[in-house]
């Protein structure tokens, strides 16, 4: 018995181990795709709004132009740097996906900037703020519309906050203020059009 | 200069600004069922620290040594961690118990409370998945970074139930209103430590 | 049957919202600033303590005593991905309020604790019949406690999108109510009140 | 369905449970130590998920708290009703239910030498968290009577020396007299077998010289009612005389034995009957004595007993 304590114990752990394993990779790839989805339609959906003129946004995918950005973004995660592309084929600007601090987590947004490096729109894609506190920087209808027009960080850093939610608010100030120096850092439209 | 700074606001982020305990409220059930004795709580405190770092470092090769380079660090960290986990504080639970029984009087006796402390796996998660502290990397602490990190939480919350304990031992001789007395008081108190906790959010604008 | 009914009563007994605060306390205090979120965490815990609850009774004859633990680990830590992936998938919004309280289903006291108390030692019939009333019972205090908060804090209950009840935008709540210490201060509240009662309806028996 | 995905998903999670099961395994056999069976059994009752909710650190140390009988076969929160039931009927077989109740290890009460003079709350709880305790003795009784108070068979009173005195006749062995004692778990205040007749007085586990220094009726080790007791029921541990009441006759030997005054008469055995005999000694002025009941109690001993009015109280 004492030989084989590692069979006795080992076999059903095993076992266990083998059949779990199991079936939470087919749970997995059963769930993959409309996790994939979800999370790439809730980018579309916020992109678009933030810059309604764009038709689509490609997704700009060199490693070179990310790390630039993100250094420039300091403590706020550059997630995605889009080119937005108009009917025609013409770049209009670029969307930017930003993760800041807010008070209950990230909150993650989507900045949209025009051609001439002004903000057309931000919109928040996820957040966990406090319903009714933080929340205000999306209930409040005046609150984001406040970064419509701003064309650089220093710029971004005086818009107001909101009473009552100031760490969110201030979050997303950060989040505006980080994608507007990214989209700098990059080389502004020029950078993003170039292929 | 500046990764020294980073980890130093890491650790303080961890510890103080996001307290594992007051401000995340996690692994609430050991705090108040271990916070009526001091000495209990010191025991506790010890063991979660050297547990966590312990832990959180095992999970860590696990995840980025096997799971992510088989591409199923998605879905299997949550079996992976917590079996990890189980298994190391068994095993050190039976090793101090045998070779160190001052240690394992000291501290020992709490390890097997620590396998079901949320703390050890909300730790050892947030260290790998992005969340609270992943605003200025990515996704995913370094090994350093992580031991920081790990550190940071496990002082904090040692802090925070230190603090805690000291307050019931005053409360217990305090005139409280009958019904309030005990468990309802304990409650109250802990809502205005953890007030208190909240004022730290914006040290350093963290 | 009827042994099934006593078991699932049990779940949802006077005694049990105490012990649910106690014990589950963590995911009950910070999940509840959310109708929707704590509706969701409680279906995830039913979900998670039923099925645990089946396996582990089914295998429990095959299980040694001395790896039980970790093999009852596995299978609750498998159910909470399935759970984690679902929502991720399918409720995208709840996912990311839930956030880290998800994984830690797995060591929620009361799911290990119902598996080895429970499980362990009893059939699959009655094992389902505890899984379902203790994790009702659960759910009926986080869910009853989300709606007190967020419908007194915040003024309005919204339920996926859709605004249930509104005081209206004049409603000015207490702001405490939706940070973690108010729940705190409501649970400590909570436990005296039960207190309070329980006292009085022992001495009015006791003068009857 | 991806199979290579499902197959490296297994690959990892064997691994993994195959490592930690050989970590259990070898620890399991090279660190074995070995357990009373009855915690062991009791252990296999609880739920095992050592969450602490009960107020013990493990599930180990509640089946300990719970064989010794210092925690209740309905300490587990998690395990609810089955694992109590399961825990009880362990406990019913497995050691026989002893009635208790409640006894005093201190006769210090005017005797002790105060450390200060507490001015603030009449509590004990107070007064325990201020400096370590009021009196010099380290686990004497404080006499501001937290337990007459807890106490909800009103069974206990402060005596003249500012001692609780246990009415026997009252007290159903509840224990709550112990846990709002505090220094109850020092063991001041105990539960006790009901059948035993003698108690010693003194729960110090300091060393004799400071015993002495802090309370004239310590126990001082002297090892006399060790020698005195025809049946090896009292014996010194730790420097301190502790009765085995199974092996208890009543005779009384060590309460005459005693030169400190410090092992009192007590119980409701059948051999004393009568309700309180506390303070049997009889050394304390105004302390009334039930000469009768000590007269019947010591009629049925074989061994020659002290009444009361002779005993070593005087010497």
């Amino acid at each position: 018995m004492r030989d084989n304590i590692y069979v006795r114990l080992g076999l059903p752990v095993l076992l266990v181990c083998i059949v779990s394993a199991a079936g939470l990779a087919m749970t997995y790839s059963f769930t993959k795709g409309p996790i994939e989805a979800q999370a790439r339609e809730a980018e579309q959906k916020s992109l678009t709004a933030c810059l309604p003129e764009a038709k689509t946004f490609e997704k700009i995918a060199d490693a070179s132009m990310l790390a630039k950005a993100s250094t420039a973004a300091g403590d706020v995660t550059v997630d995605g740097l889009f080119r937005a592309v108009d009917g025609t084929g013409a770049t209009v600007g670029a969307g930017l996906l930003v993760g800041s601090r807010g008070y209950g987590g990230p909150i993650r947004m989507a900045v949209g900037v025009d051609r001439n490096g002004k903000v057309v729109g931000v919109t928040i894609v996820s957040m966990n703020e406090t319903p009714g506190l933080g929340s205000k920087i999306v209930d409040d209808k005046t609150f984001l519309p406040r970064f419509k027009g701003l064309a650089s960080a220093d710029e971004a850093r005086k818009v107001d906050t909101i009473t009552g939610a100031t760490k969110s608010s201030r979050g997303v100030r950060k989040g505006v203020e980080a994608a507007l120096a990214a989209f700098t850092a990059i080389g502004g439209v020029e950078g993003v059009s170039a292929k | 200069m500046h990764v020294v700074t980073q980890l130093a606001l890491l650790l303080i982020g961890a510890a103080l600004v996001n307290n594992i305990l007051l401000t995340r409220f996690i692994a609430l059930c050991s705090f108040f069922g271990i916070s009526d004795n001091m000495h209990t709580a010191i025991g506790m405190s010890l063991a979660v620290i050297f547990v966590m770092m312990l832990a959180s470092t095992a999970t860590w090769i696990a995840y980025y040594g096997m799971l992510v380079p088989l591409g199923v660090g998605e879905f299997l960290y949550i079996p992976a961690f917590i079996l990890v986990i189980a298994a190391l504080v068994q095993f050190v639970e039976m090793y101090l118990r045998k070779y160190s029984p001052a240690l394992y009087r000291a501290m020992g006796i709490y390890l097997p409370l620590i396998t079901t402390n949320c703390a050890v796996l909300a730790a050892a998660t947030e260290a790998v998945k992005p969340g609270f502290f992943k605003m200025n990397m990515a996704y995913g602490f370094t090994l350093g970074e992580n031991l920081i990190y790990t550190l940071g939480v496990a002082v904090g919350y040692g802090f925070a139930l230190l603090c805690f304990t000291a307050l019931r031992e005053r409360l217990d001789i305090a005139p409280v209103p009958n019904v309030l007395k005990g468990t309802p008081m304990a409650f109250i108190a802990a809502a205005l430590l953890s007030i208190g906790y909240i004022g730290l959010g914006s040290l350093f604008g963290l | 049957m009827k042994q099934f009914v006593a078991v699932l009563k049990n779940g949802l007994s006077l005694e049990n919202p105490l012990t649910v605060l106690m014990i589950g306390l963590c995911s009950t205090l910070a999940v509840s600033a959310k109708f929707e979120g704590s509706l969701f965490m409680g279906i995830a815990v039913i979900f998670v303590l039923v099925m645990s609850n089946v396996l582990i009774s089914a295998v429990r004859k095959f299980t040694p005593d001395e790896v039980r633990i970790p093999i009852f680990i596995v299978i609750i830590a498998a159910f909470v991905t399935i759970v984690d992936l679902v929502l991720k998938g399918y409720f995208p919004s709840v996912y990311s309020f839930l956030g880290v309280w998800i994984p830690l289903i797995v060591v929620n006291c009361i799911v290990l604790g119902r598996a080895e108390a429970f499980a362990y030692h009893n059939g699959v019939m009655l094992s389902i019949a505890d899984g379902i009333g203790m994790g009702l019972g659960y759910t009926l205090i986080i869910a009853g406690l989300g709606a007190f908060r967020e419908l007194f804090g915040s003024g309005s209950l919204v339920f996926l999108g859709n605004t249930l009840v509104s005081f209206g935008p004049a409603y000015r709540g207490p702001n405490i109510l939706l940070l973690f210490p108010g729940a705190f201060l409501l649970f400590g509240f909570i436990v005296a009140g039960s207190r309070a009662l329980n006292r009085r309806l022992t001495a009015r028996k006791e003068a009857m | 369905m991806d199979l290579t995905l499902i197959l490296k998903a297994v690959a990892a999670l064997s691994v993994l449970g195959v490592i930690s099961v050989a970590l259990l395994a070898t620890a399991a056999q090279k660190f074995a130590i070995e357990v009373d069976p009855n915690i062991e059994a009791i252990l296999d009752a609880l739920p095992g998920a050592n969450c602490g909710a009960c107020g013990n650190p493990s599930c180990f140390a509640a089946a300990e708290a719970i064989a010794a009988g210092r925690a209740p076969a309905t300490t587990c929160v998690a395990g609810g009703k089955s694992t109590a039931e399961a825990i009880a009927a362990l406990l019913g077989e497995s050691c026989e239910f002893i009635p208790v109740v409640s006894v005093r290890h201190c006769g210090g009460g005017t005797n002790a030498r105060h450390a200060y003079e507490h001015g603030g709350l009449r509590s004990c709880a107070a007064v325990a968290k201020l400096a370590g305790g009021s009196i010099a003795c380290s686990a004497g009784c404080f006499g501001l009577g937290d337990c007459v108070t807890a106490c909800p068979f009103d069974a206990m009173s402060l005596d003249e020396r500012g001692l609780p005195v246990i009415d026997l006749e009252k007290c159903t062995g509840c224990g709550i007299c112990v846990k709002e004692c505090p220094r109850g778990s020092g063991g001041l205040l105990a539960l006790v077998d009901d059948q035993a007749a003698v108690a010693v007085r003194c729960a110090s586990r300091e060393s004799v010289k400071d015993r002495r220094g802090a309370c004239s009726m310590c126990c001082i080790a002297c090892r006399k009612c060790e020698k005195a007791c025809p049946t090896g029921a009292m014996r010194m541990v730790d420097g301190l005389a502790v009765l085995d009441p199974k092996l208890c006759i009543s005779c009384f030997a060590c309460v005459e034995a005693c030169p400190q005054d410090c092992i009192d008469v007590t119980g409701r055995a059948a051999s004393a009957p009568a309700g309180t005999l506390d303070g049997l000694a009889g050394s304390y002025a105004g302390f009334s004595v039930d000469e009768s009941a000590v007269a019947a109690a010591t009629a049925q001993c074989a061994v020659e007993a002290p009444s009361a009015g002779t005993g070593e109280a005087d010497a």
